[in-house]
């Protein structure tokens, strides 16, 4: 089970109500679709509850983060069924089994952790030389002959630049949400009304995807306005207040 | 002093015991039957006769000093009656407790070793950067080359003092991950039930 | 096992004398008489008694474990009965190779000059610790000054053994890197700048 302020923290969302565990199980059986989950929302609650102890409980909010970015994942390929093939070629049901999957090999090595914690425990009391006997005869250490090539090698290999690092499968590979939410409130600080295409023009596609994501936390906040002319026009992006206005100037027309 | 009769008389298991005693007292690791075979230049067997001898001379209660099969070999040890007096003296590798992260790196290492910084941080969802660089100061884990490829990170793998430190006689004495708590076995019908879900 | 019976009946001085024994076991370094006391918390006239009991227990001909006093204290070594199996232990077979993290910091230090560890490490990716402690028991790295400023690094450079190793009459018939940087200040900023990619 669950770390128990993760398992038990309780959540009050629009699509969902009860404890984070009986989320993921709906999410895990398909019972609730992912992109109805405000991860906003669950975030908020749990920055909340971990407020309320006197404790930071690292290792909750490690389970937790792990939990989050899974979730926002699966969000973002139910998001997006087309590019999920090209993001990493899952399907959102493979998206939940991958889930389900690195939950498993996590919890796991977590379970080996406390084994080896025991073990620790257990072993207290014995105690072995660590190190060389102090009357022990030194023993000459003989290198056979070395290539000089292979130092050559070793140092041009090092000046190789990395390679681009996949991170297809990581649970922590999407630029914070926070990130979008900031910079769009900031454009709209300036600009009553902007495209988001053109504004997420030249990002990568996951960077696209929480952009939008933001876009819908923004707008599940009543903080914006999205109109689009027809599917596949630019989505267009406004004030709230200025769509308030907009709203009476049309129901007066 | 010894008479010369008592050394004529000495059983040949016995004198091939103490030379093993003498072997493990000055190893700076354990030794394995083949190690000592081939220092003492006798027989296998003749070591686990010997062995067998020193293990009830040296056992617990009999003597400060005590035998034990563990990281692929033989060591001694002190005895629990003076862990008291060793904590006094000596400090244990891990004397201050290993910090969950460290915990949870040293069991994903042991396990799927070696494995480098990224596998680590890829099962625990958050960077191991520093939980690694303090079980290698700590020396329960060491470098073990670089994946391979272009750029590739370096790997690392559990040391013999791991195995002493928990007391593992190898690392095939840790427990099948299978067996580990519940909570794998309850992910997994999850996962079934999501499979069958969409078979159906 | 042990008897009930026989626990009771050990005498005190022999208990003490099983917790020196556990204690010299395990330590690295001679135990003096004080250093003893503190850990047994017991009196050093005590102490003498029960080493003077070790002392007839491990004798030369009795145990292949021997009791001897050395400047600074008392340790275990081995008896001279099993000196041939000893150096038959300590004689290592020459190695063929080193370890991929030897490697690195040894062409690091010979292409780019005397080198500290946090140099090393930055270069590497990885701590270096333990890399060069080992290069320079084995006598191919020294140290070469500090790095200038206050409380600066030690720096290291390779040795005479390291160019007879690679069979090198000096540094400068080491393998052209031109391809990578024109000098060693070049090379130094072209390596840091890959880690720093690699870091990111």
């Amino acid at each position: 089970m669950l770390p128990t302020p993760v398992r038990e923290l309780e959540l009050e969302l629009d699509a969902f109500e009860g404890p984070f565990d009986l989320l993921l199980t709906l999410l895990l059986k398909e019972e609730l679709e992912p992109r109805e989950i405000d991860v906003a929302a669950i975030v908020l609650a749990f920055v909340e509850r971990t407020a309320e102890r006197d404790e930071l409980d690292l290792e909750a909010c490690g389970e937790f983060l792990v939990l989050v970015s899974a979730l926002l994942e699966l969000k973002a390929r139910a998001l997006f069924p087309d590019e999920a093939a090209e993001l990493g070629e899952l399907e959102p049901e493979e998206a939940a089994e991958e889930l389900a999957r690195r939950l498993a090999e996590y919890r796991r090595m977590k379970e080996a952790a406390a084994w080896l914690l025991d073990r620790l425990g257990a072993e207290q009391d014995r105690f072995f030389r660590i190190g060389p006997a102090p009357l022990a005869p030194r023993a000459e250490r003989v290198l056979a002959r070395q290539d000089p090539d292979a130092l050559a090698e070793a140092l041009r290999a090092l000046a190789l630049p990395p390679p681009t690092v996949s991170l297809g499968h990581m649970a922590l590979r999407f630029p914070p949400v926070s990130q979008f939410l900031e910079r769009f409130r900031t454009v709209l600080s300036h600009r009553r009304v902007f495209d988001f295409d053109g504004e997420v023009e030249g990002l990568s596609r996951v960077e696209q995807a929480v952009a939008l994501l933001a876009l819908l936390e923004l707008r599940k906040a009543g903080e914006i306005a999205l109109s689009q002319a027809q599917a596949f026009a630019p989505i267009r992006v406004s004030r709230a207040d200025d769509e308030r206005i907009h709203e009476w100037k049309a129901r007066s027309a | 002093m010894e008479s010369p009769l008592r050394l004529i008389a000495l059983n040949p298991v016995d004198r091939l015991a103490r030379t093993v005693e003498a072997l493990l007292v000055v190893a700076s690791a354990p030794l394995s039957l083949d190690e000592l075979a081939d220092a003492t230049e006798d027989h296998p067997e003749r070591i686990e006769t010997a062995i067998c001898l020193l293990r009830e001379r040296h056992a617990e209660g009999r003597s400060g000093i005590v035998l034990e099969e563990v990281a692929g070999g033989f060591a001694f040890r002190a005895s629990r009656d003076a862990a008291d007096a060793c904590a006094r003296l000596f400090e244990r590798p891990v004397e201050r407790g290993l910090s969950q992260a460290a915990l949870e790196t040293l069991a994903i290492v042991a396990y799927l070793g070696p494995c480098s910084r990224p596998d680590v941080a890829r099962i625990r969802g958050v960077a191991a950067d520093s939980a690694v660089a303090s079980l290698v100061e700590r020396g329960l884990i060491s470098e073990a080359g670089r994946e391979p490829g272009q750029g590739g990170a370096v790997r690392y793998r559990t040391t013999p003092l791991f195995e002493r430190v928990f007391g593992l006689e190898s690392l095939a004495a840790l427990p099948r991950l299978d067996d580990l708590g519940e909570d794998a076995a309850e992910l997994r019908e999850r996962l079934l039930e999501v499979a069958e879900a969409r078979a159906s």
